[in-house]
């Protein structure tokens, strides 16, 4: 099969799907003529024109509260990005409290089909508030939907499905990914919200990683398979809904947990992950379920200093190691 | 600095059917809040209401004669004026405030805030003030993107104005010519701080939008007629595609912030002042009578209707059932 | 002892703290002559004077990027409020990414002595934007520190180390707790940060509650003990720093634990706290750590459906009933 | 809509020192840039880096002679010029690029933003930019509250301009008649953005200013003497309690917006336009020559000591350690 980048995955699924839905439209700081800054959206101002794929002007809760105004008309399916992930702080209210709850806070008469992207993660020297990995907040946020995928056909076909979604999606797109090849079928394909894809199979350790965290995990894997630990790697692609049913099944199996992430520990989707493993299957646990999260502190600007923040290799492998001694 | 809007207006240029409309409407709102606040006294309703007494020309004037089912617009939170205005039903209103199943929630409530009605136009509200701001544009945004003439108004305070979010608004507005229509609704306090103590302004809160390059004026917003014209105006640049307008109407409100509010913080007479010479209905009928447009016993007729109206929606909403408690489960999700 | 109201309490704290130190400067919507929407900061206008005590415009992200501002210069010790908790979302980057992590960014050269007031919690018909309890969000932001008092007495003392505090605090006060009384010494007392207070003790089952949650896990308890069942009610008065010691000790005695508070139950702070008990203390468990927050939706305007928001006595002892089947 | 700034300015006003020091800064600012690009290729430095050669004289003029090292600045993220004109030690600014614990964050790294030099007023800057305009306000009031004359000059673009913060940033500066001076450092563009298509403005983004009573102007930034004399009189107007200033500065930026960019979004004629006819710092120099208040060799000289402090700063930045991974752990609380 073909294999093309992550960043034309995306490219390809913003242009199938703004082809096939004419009440689409993009926007973000940069996203027109220039393509956006990571160059997702290179070439759709010129084939869908200026009303459709438009620049905006530096304002994040606008970018957000407009389209959260579009969908609500019932005319519009925005698909709005903001330049960095982190950026979500700016336009958080929007986001948390217009995007999520409006729907229902109006007693469920309007539809929320927005789909926002969001480029995170740490990816070269872009410093405190250019890396962060903010996801794990919106998990606290009733009618947010969170995507985030590892692989170009994973991006793809959950971006399909998110933009053809009638409720609100946040889009989370690993910076490090964008340039990561894989193998994406020519033919039309969608993937569903709530299930996670079990990325490699295994009996010793249950791994749950999300993003660029799954192919560290996998390095890790094929580490541990050599000193004979069979790892599984589960990828839940969707924190919310969450497939806990995939998770639970393979806890049974192994009875070890590592959940890692690039978000910071204390607070992250981990906690969550962790919090529901021990509540529907505390007794199926040999171990204490583990978690690798960046520490706990701002992300430095140096690149010298930002492999200590990056779950490694090395630490999943020692992890899984600790794991195994119970 | 923001022109006064002026206009000489001539009670013939209106055929009576539309100045009794515009009475009608004034008198419902009234009436509305008046009800709503006796059910609030009687412990039937509970939570914060915002009386919007006072400024019904405000509400009447822009929105009757003006808009249409499809035009969107985006009430504040002082009294339900402009959803009554724009055509909610009654029952549906007071049925948000009472819980019951009949409100446009059915049965999750709503106060002033979340209701919709989006048939008649009416997207909702956020409970952070101002937040309509930002939204407004993306709904005007999608008349432009489909091509429609649809025009959104947006309501809001002068303390909402100095949210943030009015920069990125006027900003959109102004840029992609978006058919908006701001209306700041003046009443000169935000809770309890006059609005000389929050805003710096050349002259007036509409000073803002000049620099934007937005036409802007300062009006009487307690004068239902003149309300009605500078609106229409503006829904018509709209319409033309030469993008937004924002007006200042100036008006005051008659009760505190909310109902309990000791609104000890305005001055005696100011206040009275405004009850007094300023009521944008009791002027109104006034006109109407001099002018013989109306008769004494005409304006008696149509109040005498208005309360079988409202005493019919109270009945319908209050002998609704509140929801099951199940009803928090459902609609997170479309 | 006397007793006075929790907002009495909070009141003397502020009084005491601006008096004593004269860079200290307090302002928000209405705080000024008004006294605040809650009455919490009246009488502090008139003693303290219009520059010192001062009303604001409607624009949360200035207020709290002021506070940053003014706090950075190390000659002021702001105490901005915001009307409600709920507003933390308009301000979300403001404290998130800029009270919490300036010290940080800048290399630890300058010092954020910011209080930032936030009243929280379902109170009777406020709505899903007036009621919110959103403290969790920020255990997942490094250098915020969190406070959420349940009494009048840990008020007091908490908002006075807060204030004296050379770090960014962010101070969550239940406005129904304004009106509950309590004992408050007349002498000056302070309490310090991540230090949890054990409320009621108990062999059978730790609870640990913030806020309005302690006192429905107190009613519960009592009904528990009339059933024969301790349990031991831990308030940990600051999430961040977090007192996993003293949860940890009760844990190794009880085996069984239950997490309550208002907040949605996904991504709530029961979701670290809970991660953490199983992190260190997984066989000690009996029983998975159960817990109970307000469901995962926006919360409702109608006053007749909040109580299906807030945890209850009853759902309390059910779920220490569950607990001890085990 | 925004006056134009104009000035008949006489060299001969000045004395030597004070031109020299002029021409010496923002000779300083270019060279410190371009070693910092050379850094760069040679892959000694990585992350993004946004030159700030073209608008040199912006910098130089607004900060020397007129602010004292307890007046704060909030500089904004084109080039480091702003720091370099305030003060801060060359070998600490390559620190924090370099990551080495010479650096003012002590070896966390810091890129354009987020180096501080507190003792020089010089307290930070966010990763978002725009963020500036609402922590501005917070050390103006300050000085309000300490009594002091301490002014804020705060920095940012065009771009960061149309932040919703401007609004809440300009009302409070304006209500309470904050010390902050504002320079929008306009050079037409937001990364491939040109201001036209992002910004609905009456004539000029100083226009926004005008709505709150808040003096302001346009002003050529390439100019350093003017750009010093329009800062000159904010910063009186400030001290004598009178308030902020807007000053929209007009500039070009030499170079893609950050390095790596093609570029190819400028008219390459209105670049080399710029370049050619718009340097401020070779028309400066011209100027200076002409009126003989510096020789050629003057200028070499000076240069040339420009050259071996730079050298020195970068060997002493470079010649220091990284820090220990640890390093993270430290000063997340006071
Ligand atoms: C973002 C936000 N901040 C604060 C509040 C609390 N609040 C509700 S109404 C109000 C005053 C509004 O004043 P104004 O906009 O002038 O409207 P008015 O009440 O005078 O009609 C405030 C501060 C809010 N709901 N949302
Ligand atoms: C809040 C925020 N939005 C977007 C960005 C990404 N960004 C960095 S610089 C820039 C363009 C800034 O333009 P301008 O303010 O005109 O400054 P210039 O680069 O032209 O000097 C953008 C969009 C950011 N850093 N912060
Ligand atoms: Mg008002
Ligand atoms: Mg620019």
């Amino acid at each position: 099969m073909r294999k093309i980048t992550m960043r034309t995955a995306l490219m390809e699924a913003l242009n199938e799907e703004m082809e096939r839905d004419e009440t689409t439209v993009l926007f973000g700081e940069d996203v027109g003529k220039f393509g956006g800054i990571n160059a997702v959206t290179k070439g759709l101002y010129e084939k869908f024109g200026g009303t459709r794929v438009f620049d905006t002007p530096i304002a994040e809760p606008t970018i957000v509260a407009a389209a959260v105004g579009m969908a609500i008309t019932g005319n519009a399916r925005p698909i709005p990005e903001l330049q960095f992930g982190d950026f979500v702080g700016i336009a958080f209210d929007e986001v948390f409290n217009k995007m999520g709850k409006w729907r229902f806070m109006h007693g469920g008469q309007m539809e929320m089909p927005v789909t926002l992207r969001l480029p995170i993660g740490i990816a070269g020297g872009a410093g405190p508030e250019h890396s962060q990995s903010p996801q794990a907040l919106f998990m606290h946020g009733p009618g947010l939907q969170i995507v985030i995928p590892s692989t170009p056909y994973d991006a793809k076909g959950l971006l399909k499905t998110a933009i053809r979604d009638n409720n609100a999606v946040l889009f989370f797109e690993h910076k490090v990914l964008y340039d990561m090849k894989g193998e994406v079928p020519e033919d039309e394909y969608l993937i569903p919200f709530g299930k996670a894809d079990i990325k490699k199979e295994g009996d010793d350790v249950t791994i749950i990683a999300t993003a660029l965290q799954v192919h560290t995990a996998l390095d890790a894997a094929e580490e541990l398979s050599a000193k004979g630990v069979e790892v599984e790697v589960i990828d839940p692609r969707t924190l919310a809904p969450l497939d806990m049913e995939t998770i639970l099944q393979s806890v049974k199996k192994t009875g070890r947990v590592l959940i890692v992430h690039e978000e910071p520990k204390t607070g992250g989707s981990g906690a969550e992950i962790a919090a529901q493993i021990q509540e529907q299957a505390l007794f199926d646990l040999s171990a204490p379920i583990k978690r690798l999260g960046s520490p706990d502190v701002p992300i430095a600007q140096s690149i010298y200093l930002e492999p200590f923040y990056t779950p490694s290799k090395e630490q999943i492998v020692q992890a899984v190691d600790e794991l195994m001694e119970y | 600095m923001a022109k006064t809007y002026e206009k000489d207006i001539k009670l013939n240029d209106y055929s009576k059917e539309v100045l009794t409309d515009f009475y009608k409407t004034m008198a419902k709102i009234r009436k509305f809040d008046e009800n709503l606040i006796r059910l609030m006294q009687e412990g039937k309703v509970s939570g914060f209401y915002h009386s919007g007494i006072g400024s019904e020309g405000l509400s009447a004037g822009s929105i009757r004669q003006n808009l249409r089912d499809e035009d969107y617009i985006f009430y504040n939170h002082r009294g339900c004026n402009q959803k009554i205005a724009k055509g909610v039903p009654l029952s549906k209103i007071y049925g948000d405030f009472l819980g019951t199943i009949e409100g446009t929630t059915r049965g999750l409530g709503a106060g002033i805030v979340h209701s919709a009605d989006p048939a008649r136009g009416v997207l909702g509200q956020a409970g952070t003030i101002g937040s309509q701001l930002g939204i407004s544009v993306g709904t005007a945004y999608t008349s432009k993107l489909t091509g429609t003439d649809q025009v959104t108004v947006v309501y809001f305070g002068d303390g909402a104005a100095s949210r943030e979010m009015l920069h990125g608004s006027l900003n959109w507005a102004g840029l992609y010519k978006l058919p908006v229509i701001y209306i700041c609704e003046n009443n000169e306090y935000a809770i309890s701080c006059h609005v000389s103590e929050t805003h710096a302004v050349k002259e007036n809160i509409a000073d803002w939008a000049e620099g934007y390059g937005i036409p802007n004026c300062v009006v009487d917003g307690n004068d239902v007629l003149l309300m009605h014209e500078v609106v229409k105006e503006a829904v018509e640049r709209a319409k033309r595609g030469e993008g937004p307008t924002f007006i200042e109407a100036q008006t005051f409100r008659h009760r505190g912030h909310f109902e309990g509010d000791p609104y000890d913080y305005v001055d005696v007479e100011v206040l009275q002042g405004w009850k007094d010479k300023k009521d944008p209905i009791k002027n109104f009928a006034a006109k109407l009578m001099l002018e013989k447009i109306v008769s004494e016993e005409d304006l008696e007729s149509i109040n005498a209707e208005i309360d079988s109206e409202i005493a019919e929606a109270i009945e319908k909403a209050e002998s609704a059932p509140l929801p099951d408690p199940k009803r928090i489960y459902e609609g997170l999700f479309a």
